[in-house]
């Protein structure tokens, strides 16, 4: 379980600190898939980097509980895989390297057990034409499996994604989330997706949440009955979306123009 | 397949050297019969006479040269990368050692050479120190230049998995900056070759920039212009074999065709 | 390789004497010095530099990778005003020609005001020409001094009528007659020889022994020299000096001296030049530019 | 508001300028006070000694380098730019010049000092053709490299609204790649600084370089040495210089803070 | 009116010519918009290429229609107007100098009345404030305005718009959609408009065609009742979308994944 509380988060300027998050709490069970939705710039890319442990917390506390007691979060600590919006592979790295650099950082060992259990996830993704491929000779889909790959091997407690499959293009975006949901229900582990889209969100996320234009503070919260459901057609899916649509407004009267991607 | 692509590559470099060797000697032919002056003697008595260098242990000359160029740069690598990796990722490193930078950048380290054979001696102490002196700056600034364009999803990733400050210069800080650390590499062996005419002018007697310099002092162009001729292919060598090192350790920065 | 030859010998108890030289004839009778291994003889080992820039030389020397060196007075008085103690231990022999180009048709040396003249400024080559100016009644002013520093583009100047005199040292002179320049005179003509060979302090009070032996064999070269057919030794001549090869066969050397002090007014002389351009003070006394190596031991 | 970032980044660059000053003549002093040789004057010394430069003409001889420097690097840029972006504009072009250019630029370039004097006699001219050379290659590469970096969406905007090709050239190429060009002119300015002395120990009385050189030939170390302060001050100036003429002329390449 | 027919365009490489479009035809009437859907690598962007003129054609032609008579399309001739995917607002010059420079290469002068009619659009388009402004001081939705004023300032006869909408997220892009409508409504150029998102072309486009995996041929042409039509809820307009993506997939069985990314 990951239990986020009180969470504030800064950015060090030339004019000084910068308050991006500010007292966030959220509790995740394990083998949730949190959806994050929210206007451009309130914080969602943060919220992914201090939980990656890119930044470091202000205050407030990110612990993960699990039956051995709880501790705060920490990449030394616990395994958390990543899926940054480009995918995040290291360009001079062969896929191969790529999917297993995340077990030689942390010198697991690769027993004969896991060995078959990788070549599983190659062979589910079909990414095992191209493990001695760098890349930049990859196409975007291939990217895409690629990455997804790495963070399956990794057996993450943790999994973050930050808009994945954004630059996708409709269709080969369409595979991908299929793709996902099944390879994410082999382990399920607890992941945190962060999307611009209000049908991934519902497609893939067991509960979205929408964050606020300022302080990363979550306006609204929904457990979603549609999760995995690729083309629901009842009119209650058309009012959630209708709504999470309205709550991704900012609050205040929208005047022809909201230049929310101004910095 | 691999190769033939280096093969293919390597033969590609022949030609470029072949065509613009030639072209080179024409305009040379053409300034020659057109001056008409002793300084420019034609190209056809310069390879006429080439035989007699070969004999002339002018490989010995070569070598000399490429051991001071080579530990020159390599010191200069070994001092500039770690710097440069240092001040892109401390603040407080860079604030001190910028201004330093900056600052020495410009002065011209050929009017410290008294300072360099008092401290290193007349022999190649001081002849890879002056060449580490220009060499050094100019790697320290694409060194650090280049880390700080490294793009910050790449450390995600890798932090994100637990690597420590070791491993992330290992597996990301190092292999990222490698195209760019080949191409300033190549712009300093520019830089070096031409430093050897300052250098190898005292203390040797062997060095392409001492062969050049010697022949030049006993008025002898003939030996001078194929001096000359030698340093350039010697030169274009090297810009080749960086070239190819360059396509052999990046490449992954190129998509399979 | 004289610096090989020199360590080859291997005998570490021998004495190292280093110097450091520009090619031109004074270096002759030192590269016999270990040619005809005169060095192993005296007990000492003799270790040639050859720079190609009197700068490079000088930054040795200051640098301490030198004991001595083949300079000139007007040298010596710069090394003593920059507080380096370098004393003029001997003299060498080197001439500077003064030629006129081809086809200048200056054929003498009243006919010289108001050319050009390629020279170094403030060096020994500028003495010389004053000297000999003087000689001829006419002061520095009465031609116009172009600086070029290297003396093979003076030469290739001077062949190209790009400007219309050289004060030239051997090997470039004679390459210049040979090209058909025309000989208006020389400093030895004129009584002057301001080539000298000079040591540190430091090296003549750990070494005065070996020094004093080096001048033993340096008279002894000279004496072989001036004795023995130019023929036997022309290559080591043509190497030295850097003659062209193919002037094999054509080579003339004339009589060396052996090796003594300068004499007091021609060193005053130098000290006053060089005081007027503001190379030295004018109360640099004799006593101070040269050490006496012959009497000692 | 303009005036006020460009005054800041002006007294930004001042305070950069006397930290790496400040330093670099520590460490200076260090080393005068730990070797105690005749080389490394005391820079006490030396600032005292500062007095009778200006006395002595020196900005006379700073004119004299930066007018060479200044016509060098004009003509290089006036040669090199539409080299450049011939080539990169014409695959034709492109195939005779590349070759040319990649054999020629590892040719020491000062060894071609006598051709230079014959062809352009003993004064500016000569120093200008060597700058020139020297130059000049960096600065087609540089140009020819930027003029292939820009983004093709640009040129669409333009061509389909009917623009010429000089219009072209002048709306998108030229501005697109001057950012590049300067930081190219930067790395040449060093590397002409540098060849000053080379090329003022001959045929002139004026110059930064040939203050240093008869300094340095009078083994006057004092005076070397503030030559040596001075030139590394002028470099930083025009270091300095062009930073604030790419502040400048790019402003639009830095958002708004 | 536009007329392309039997228009062959290639690419030259160093293995010579590859061949992208292959004898399109295609006929466009005074003030239509054409939406073009298409996957990924399919010729879309050759095709607005080479109407803006920068490409030359093998083969056929492509003419332009006016009262006139009629006229190969180019640029000299005909005045067109390209917004391409990143908008390609020049950096180094400021939104005004951007916005007026098609009409400087043309050298047309800005008389009082046409200045009145800029000032319009600018006010319409709320860039009046940016015009000092230099393009990486404005944010992703201020640039998509910036480079609309400056289609439309130029008054073009054929506008081509190259995926212009899909750098933007969700909710901006709503709202630029719903402005390039309302000032399109002003003049109605010829307007060619390629995207990746079925729901834009059917609401942006008063045709829409899709052109197949290969030679650039359309594959399928409809008329669009829904031009206009931001978020119609009949059940024809969901059969409309369905088609639409069918014809999207390419020919052959899908089996997994689609490298359709791929070179
Ligand atoms: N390195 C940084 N330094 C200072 N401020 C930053 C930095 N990175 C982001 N910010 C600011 O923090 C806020 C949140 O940024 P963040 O990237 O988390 O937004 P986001 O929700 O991911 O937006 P988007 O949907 O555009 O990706 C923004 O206002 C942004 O300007
Ligand atoms: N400069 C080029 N040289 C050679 N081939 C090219 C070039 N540009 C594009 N192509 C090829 O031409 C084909 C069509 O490319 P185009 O850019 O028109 O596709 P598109 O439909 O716009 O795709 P997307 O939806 O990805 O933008 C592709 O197969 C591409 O690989
Ligand atoms: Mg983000
Ligand atoms: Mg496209």
């Amino acid at each position: 379980m990951l239990v986020i509380e009180n969470l504030s988060v800064s950015y060090r300027t030339k004019k000084g600190r910068v308050p991006v998050i500010d007292g966030l709490s959220l509790q995740m069970e394990q083998g949730e898939v949190l959806a994050v939705l929210g206007p451009s710039g309130c914080g969602k890319s943060t919220l992914i980097n201090v939980l990656a442990g890119m930044l470091p917390i202000d205050s407030g506390s990110a612990d993960f509980v699990t039956e051995n007691g709880r501790q705060p979060l920490n990449p030394k600590t616990h395994k958390i895989g990543v899926i940054p919006q480009n995918c995040g592979l290291l360009p001079w790295k062969t896929v191969r390297d790529n999917c297993l650099l995340p077990l030689k950082l942390r010198r697991e060992p690769i027993t004969e057990e896991r060995e078959r259990e990788i070549s599983d996830i190659y062979e589910a993704l079909d990414v095992s034409q191209l493990l001695q491929r760098y890349p930049a000779q990859l196409s975007g889909g291939q990217v895409q499996r690629a990455a997804l790959a790495r963070a399956f091997v990794f057996h993450p407690d943790l999994l973050l994604m930050d808009e994945p499959f954004s630059a996708l293009d409709a269709i080969t975006r369409q595979d991908a989330r299929e793709l996902f949901l099944r390879i994410w229900n082999r382990n399920r582990p607890t992941t945190v997706l962060v999307t611009h889209s209000i049908e991934e969100a519902l497609y893939l996320g067991n509960t979205v949440v929408v964050m606020g234009t300022s302080h990363g503070e979550i306006q609204y919260r929904m457990k979603n009955p549609y999760f995995g459901n690729s083309n629901p057609e009842s009119v209650d899916y058309l009012a959630a979306k209708r709504t999470l649509h309205e709550k991704l407004k900012p609050d205040d009267e929208r005047r022809g123009w909201i230049e929310q991607t101004a910095e | 397949m691999k190769g033939g692509a280096g093969l293919n590559r390597l033969l590609n470099k022949c030609l470029i050297f072949l065509q613009g060797f030639l072209l080179l000697n024409i305009i040379w032919y053409l300034a020659f019969a057109i001056m008409r002056t002793t300084v420019i003697p034609s190209p056809i008595t310069i390879y006429q006479n080439f035989g007699t260098v070969f004999a002339s242990q002018i490989f010995i000359h070569i070598l000399f040269s490429l051991k001071r160029i080579g530990a020159g740069l390599a010191l200069s690598l070994a001092v500039g990368v770690p710097v440069g990796i240092l001040m892109a990722y401390s603040e407080n490193a860079n604030k001190i050692l910028y201004p330093l930078i900056y600052f020495s950048y410009p002065i011209p380290k050929t009017a410290l050479l008294p300072v360099a054979m008092m401290l290193w001696g007349m022999r190649d102490g001081s002849k890879v120190a002056i060449i580490f002196l220009i060499v050094v700056f100019q790697v320290i600034v694409s060194a650090r230049d280049s880390v700080r364009n490294i793009d910050p999803s790449v450390y995600l990733v890798t932090v994100s998995a637990g690597a420590s400050r070791a491993q992330i210069i290992r597996h990301i800080t190092l292999p990222a900056i490698l195209p760019e650390l080949l191409t300033s590499v190549r712009v300093s062996l520019g830089t070096a070759v031409s430093i050897l005419f300052f250098v190898e002018g005292y203390g040797t007697k062997y060095g392409m920039g001492y062969y050049i310099l010697d022949a030049w002092s006993r008025i002898d162009y003939i030996d001078m212009y194929i001096g000359i001729v030698v340093i350039s292919i010697v030169g274009f060598a090297l810009f080749v074999a960086i070239d190819l090192l360059s396509g052999l350790l990046c490449r992954w920065s190129t998509p399979l065709k | 390789v004289s610096s090989a030859a020199g360590s080859s010998s291997g005998n570490p108890e021998k004495p190292v004497i280093r110097i450091g030289m520009m090619s031109s004839s004074d270096v002759i009778p030192y590269v016999l010095i270990n040619e005809n291994k005169l060095a192993d003889k005296y007990g000492f080992q003799l270790d040639l530099e050859v720079f190609t820039s009197a700068k490079d030389r000088d930054a040795a020397l200051q640098a301490g990778e030198l004991d001595g060196v083949l300079t000139d007075l007007i040298g010596v008085c710069m090394y003593q005003n920059a507080g380096l103690d370098v004393k003029i231990t001997g003299i060498t022999d080197g001439d500077y020609i003064l030629v006129a180009g081809k086809d200048t048709g200056i054929k003498n040396i009243n006919q010289i005001k108001g050319k050009s003249i390629a020279i170094s400024e403030k060096t020994l080559i500028e003495y010389t020409l004053e000297d000999i100016l003087s000689n001829n009644n006419m002061t520095g002013n009465d031609v116009v001094k172009e600086i070029v520093p290297k003396i093979p583009d003076r030469l290739e100047l001077l062949r190209n009528n790009k400007i219309d005199l050289g004060l030239l040292p051997e090997p470039f002179a004679t390459l210049a007659l040979n090209d058909g320049a025309v000989r208006l005179g020389s400093a030895n003509q004129f009584g002057l020889y301001p080539a000298v060979s000079a040591f540190s302090k430091t090296a003549l009070d750990s070494k005065s022994a070996a020094i004093h032996n080096l001048y033993k064999a340096y008279n002894e070269a000279v004496d072989y020299m001036n004795h023995t057919d130019i023929r036997k030794y022309e290559k080591t001549v043509i190497k030295a000096v850097g003659y062209p090869e193919e002037m094999i066969g054509k080579i003339t050397v004339k009589p060396f001296r052996t090796s003594k002090l300068p004499q007091k007014q021609e060193v005053e002389a130098a000290v006053q030049w060089a005081s007027k351009k503001g190379l030295c003070k004018p109360t640099l006394q004799y006593d101070q530019m040269v050490y006496d190596v012959y009497s000692g031991s």
